[in-house]
């Protein structure tokens, strides 16, 4: 154990620092789930990816730095330090990106992961219908195999800014009659392919983050298949559990966020007010926590560790720390918190976001459930 | 000691619940939020007609001369709507204060308790009862609120006319019980919202009301609701009967009532998943609502330290 | 709505507080869950038997004073507030007398009731089986009929204080092969009985709380039936019901922990510290409320109104309040809180006490799946 | 950055286990609660040939020269044992104190921080480090600790020899994270004895554990141990390599792990249902530990309010 970093993480760490500060916009940009703001955010991932920042993690030849786990998080910590544009891409570059590394074709990788790292190509997910949520292996919409083609209809919905997006990756039913996990096939789709309708819908502060995706007898070509036909749970699953485990939140968005707590803490709280000094040192202390433990995790897998199940127990540590967070925040605001512009816009914004934590990427319910299942052996329930 | 309401009192909150099925539904509330008006003239009509306004207002004066325990139900079920616009700055506050003033008791009033930077509904009232009196005049600047039916804004300038035989405390102790009251009928109404979404709604091939996680946590929301009800009716028996303890009890209340509030907020929004982080769906009225009012009228922390200063130092 | 006590009322609580001072042991009794102490308990209940304030809402007939609910709280406030010791005759003057009196035979009534008012029987419930606890529906103890006789066989389980009670009540399957809710009845059986085995439990404290009742082929009289044969489990559910709802845990036994509390704080916590004062006031709060809500639910009860799952309500917010008020008393005490016996042993054994509320009477899980069946109408789910 | 233990660390952590699980079992114990000792001779003697007691003792002084990282882990399976006795009084601050001083590091070491009122395991200590000194010859006056494991006395009287060289605010804070890593393995042992539990027992015609109420208590109470360790390793490495946040990285783990005990001993009992509730059920031994460890070495409140001093205040 030696939690010192390397002269050489120390290195790669200040060149980080450097190229964000001179780089990151002065002003924050608009929300990315508006046309303007996810304009300007794919052009700042263009401006990333020039400076080989936009995939760090990824192989040099996809644009990347072939950095390891370690290096990934002290970009993470860097990047939200100088308070940079949210990634546009990340569905792309974390979830999907990853995942085609593991088991797509060379072609594949050679087509898709450039385009992804320099944002030429962004990408929503299209994972849930409306009746498969939770239930995700519910999974109607089909693809019917038609030459060379698969023919796709069925919807989906939850795409993040598919409205804007160019891709969309999903699993769809292949095998017909087949059922739950089975016969489900990871396919990757253009958005502006004739017989698809792409709804936006307005969340909870009004902005359109996601949408639903109509698929009409859509025609993609059977190349655009990812992972063996029959098999996209699996293929999903694996990205999902990377998702949920290291990459879809990384601590340093918690421990900025503590900071900035502590910052309002100190400008707008009664320091005699040990209740409220407890619970921000409460959530302090979380975000530090989360932070250590993802290290350990990370370590275990360059040591050549996997994670499984207990991705589940992160995905509901941070999705209640964000929101615990977040509810101090309103709280020392007070009268402040019932505005949503103005000078405290960005926890208002967040607040309202952290509710949406503990429902995407599987509700925390179904994380328990999972822990239960897989980590502690409890026979099924559902 | 008795510790219950009258049949005339039950009844007159059934029929406003009534009238507030038909003429305050959601589509209703959501048209006042999207016309940026949030309040609507032709509901405030009815609650005038029917006497939801003037219920604190004496006889003498041209109201209802109802006590604080008259009202108070029908708080509640102005919540269980979600009835946008000052319902109760001017039922609960303006107008009996206006009376107790001698002033004629009519009208749409707004409320600026000075600690505030924002006034609520100051758009649509005739005035704002003050710290010590009324102001006309003045200039608004509209800030963006979370709640399109509690619209907010700075207010610059006025003349605040000196209004004597009005007491603040009671003004505020007046609206923070109504505001209890409006939170438990609005949490009732997210968790029925959500009961009925949860018998529907189904995965795994079967209504998610049928998981336990589901059924608990909705359980648990609707505890905290039902034990937030008997402290806002004594806090409002407290005020109709000045007790010494009045404002005690009135902040035990709304302590209650805003962390009944918020986990309602939360349990409905999650048992709804995505649907309930969406525009569309009809719960963000309430949820927002819920999150505004937990604030106005004092937090739970500044309600839980009025409490503690009656009840922690030795007697 | 009239929150004032009447003349007649204050008269009630000025008797009762008088008898009280005069009559309550200066030095609290042993443990009521020990051979000496039960013995003592007893003769305490006699005393409260002569005075007629054993069974204060009993009709006069059977030793009470036909006071109601709101004639009982002010007792209990007055016995709670007087220090004076458990009621060790519960089982019977607050669950089985009432259900005598609901469903009884008037032989029945005129047996029993002046019995138990008076401590000369003291009653054990026997509800659970090793089988049957939270699915108490699963009751497999038999009793067969014989002649004049149920000849019962079976075994019980959580029988409070069986190993010095004189009689149990609990629910016995006397349809053969009936099954669940069905063919139950509820019975009456003195312990003494050959073939009754009465094997002790030592609770978490180590003292004698409860036992396992062996029954092998006893018999006894019809004549000890309560209520019509089969319909046990209605018989049983009326009585949780009540139990549950107001008479098992009654509001002053926490206002006067809350005062205790508060009292404790004073002397040994620091007053800056407002994170605890926070704490104490909440659990103040919760007290209060609870007795308001009692309040409410007998008044509504004296003018009609009956009271159904809402039970399931107060046995969740009462157990989980004690829990609450416990931990912080034992978070005051600090390192006094690892001493069980000493000045603060009424505060730690109160603390593992509180940890069966969420426990007995019905897991607060059962009570959970109650209220959103039976309150919310959510589909069954076991 | 490497965030992870040696395979010679786990080996060793496993060793451990394998051989209390034959030589501490709870059986073993709740005889050492019922013989009143509190403490088994044979078992320590055991620990002390395999290093366990001496681990952090320099070679010069006849021990293993392990560092607080050596022994983190060894603390974690003693307590996943529930191991009787001054284990963390005399391997963690006893003995590495006294070589410290260069005084013979061996024998059973109690601790005394002024603070307490009470002296756990002094019975079977050859002596009691105190805030600057060794104590001896003292009269011991029992009280009834709620712990059999963890005996507590009142101490008069005795010689306390100075003792240099030695740093108490170290000894505490080893104290205190090795207590940390005793409530994390203690705190896993009753997950598993409680998941044990709901696999077996069966009500309503299936086993508890498939019900999602049961399924989510045991996942929580994972969760909150979980992310206890991480904190615990770090601070045991901030010991080992005197960092300045050390104090404030110890107290920060022992908060967490106060936490997660006290939660895992509320859902193990939960799920045992009245099972849980009995002297007879091995639970019992592990949850008492873990209420006595939780206020032992730091409650929660204090060791939050050592990490607020140092992160709150501007910087």
């Amino acid at each position: 154990m030696d939690l010192r970093y390397t002269p050489e993480q120390d290195a790669f760490r200040a060149e980080a620092r450097a190229w964000l500060e001179a780089n990151v916009p002065a002003q924050p940009l608009p929300s990315f789930d508006t046309a303007e703001g996810f304009a300007l955010h794919r052009e700042w991932e263009h401006k990333l990816y020039d400076g080989r920042w936009s995939a760090v993690s990824w192989p040099v030849e996809y644009g990347g730095r072939g950095a390891d786990y370690i290096h990934w998080l002290i970009f993470e910590e860097e990047y939200y330090r100088s308070g940079a544009p949210g990634r546009v891409s990340q569905n792309g570059v974390f979830l999907l990106g990853p995942t085609i590394m593991e088991v797509g074709t060379p072609e594949q990788k050679n087509r898709f992961l450039p385009s992804m790292a320099a944002a030429e190509i962004v990408w929503a997910q299209a994972w849930s219908e409306p009746n498969a949520g939770s239930d995700m292996a519910a999974i109607r919409s089909k693809a019917g195999r038609d030459g060379d083609d698969w023919v796709i209809t069925g919807q989906k919905i939850w795409a993040s800014r598919a409205v804007w997006s160019d891709w969309c990756f999903g699993i769809f039913r292949t095998e017909a009659g087949s059922e739950r996990h089975r016969g489900l096939t990871f396919i990757l789709v253009p958005l502006d392919l004739p017989g698809i309708t792409v709804r936006p819908i307005a969340q909870l502060d009004g902005d359109t983050g996601f949408a639903e995706i109509f698929f009409d007898e859509v025609r993609v070509p059977l190349a655009n298949t990812l992972g063996e036909v029959g098999k996209g749970w699996g293929v999903a699953m694996a990205a999902a559990g990377f998702e949920r485990g290291v990459s879809l939140r990384s601590p340093a968005r918690f421990t900025e966020a503590a900071k900035r707590l502590i910052e309002l803490w100190r400008t707008h709280a009664d320091p005699a007010d040990t209740a409220l000094a407890d619970a921000v040192t409460d959530v302090w202390m979380q975000a530090e926590g989360y932070r250590l433990h993802t290290y350990q995790t990370v370590t275990g897998m360059i040591e050549g560790r996997t994670i499984g199940a207990e991705a589940s127990l992160n995905k509901i540590f941070w999705s209640e720390m964000d929101v615990r967070i977040h509810e101090l925040a309103l709280q020392i605001l007070g009268p402040e918190a019932e505005r949503v512009d103005g000078p405290f816009e960005r926890w208002v914004d967040g607040f309202l976001f952290s509710l949406a934590g503990p429902i995407y990427a599987g509700t925390n319910e179904i994380q328990r459930n999972i822990i239960a299942d897989r980590v502690l052996a409890l026979p099924k329930g559902v | 000691m008795r510790f219950s309401f009258t049949d005339d009192q039950r009844a007159f909150a059934l029929g406003l619940r009534d009238l507030l099925g038909v003429h305050c539904t959601p589509a209703l509330v959501r048209a006042t939020w999207d016309s940026g008006h949030g309040h609507d003239p032709a509901l405030w009509a009815r609650l005038g007609e029917m006497g939801v306004l003037s219920m604190m207002v004496p006889e003498s004066a041209g109201g209802l001369g109802g006590s604080e325990v008259d009202a108070i139900l029908l708080f509640e079920e102005l919540g269980r709507a979600c009835v946008p616009g000052p319902v109760i700055e001017t039922a609960a506050v303006g107008l009996p204060a206006l009376a107790a003033a001698g002033w004629p008791a009519e009208g749409i009033v707004a409320y600026w308790a000075a600690r505030e930077p924002y006034v609520a509904h100051a758009h649509v009232a005739d005035g704002i009862l003050t710290s010590d009196g009324w102001l006309t005049g003045y200039e608004l600047t509209e800030v963006h609120a979370i709640d399109g039916g509690r619209r907010l804004f700075e207010v610059a300038g006025g003349e605040n006319v000196r209004i004597d035989g009005f007491e603040l405390s009671l003004a505020f102790d007046r609206g923070a019980v109504a505001t209890a009251a409006y939170l438990v009928g609005l949490s009732e109404a997210m968790i029925a919202v959500a009961a009925d979404y949860a018998r529907q709604r189904e995965q795994f091939g079967k209504p998610i009301g049928s998981f336990q996680a589901v059924k608990h946590l909705l359980a648990d929301a609707l505890i905290k609701v039902e034990f937030a009800k008997a402290p806002t009716y004594r806090a409002a028996w407290s005020l109709a009967n000045n007790e010494p303890t009045a404002s005690c009890d009135v902040s035990m209340a709304k302590a209650f009532a805003n962390e009944a509030a918020y986990l309602a907020s939360r349990a409905t929004m999650q048992v709804h998943g995505g649907i309930g982080y969406t525009w569309e769906a009809d719960l963000q009225l309430f949820m927002k609502k819920a999150w505004a009012l937990m604030r106005a009228w004092g937090d739970t922390s500044f309600h839980r330290r009025r409490v503690s200063a009656a009840v922690l130092l030795p007697t």
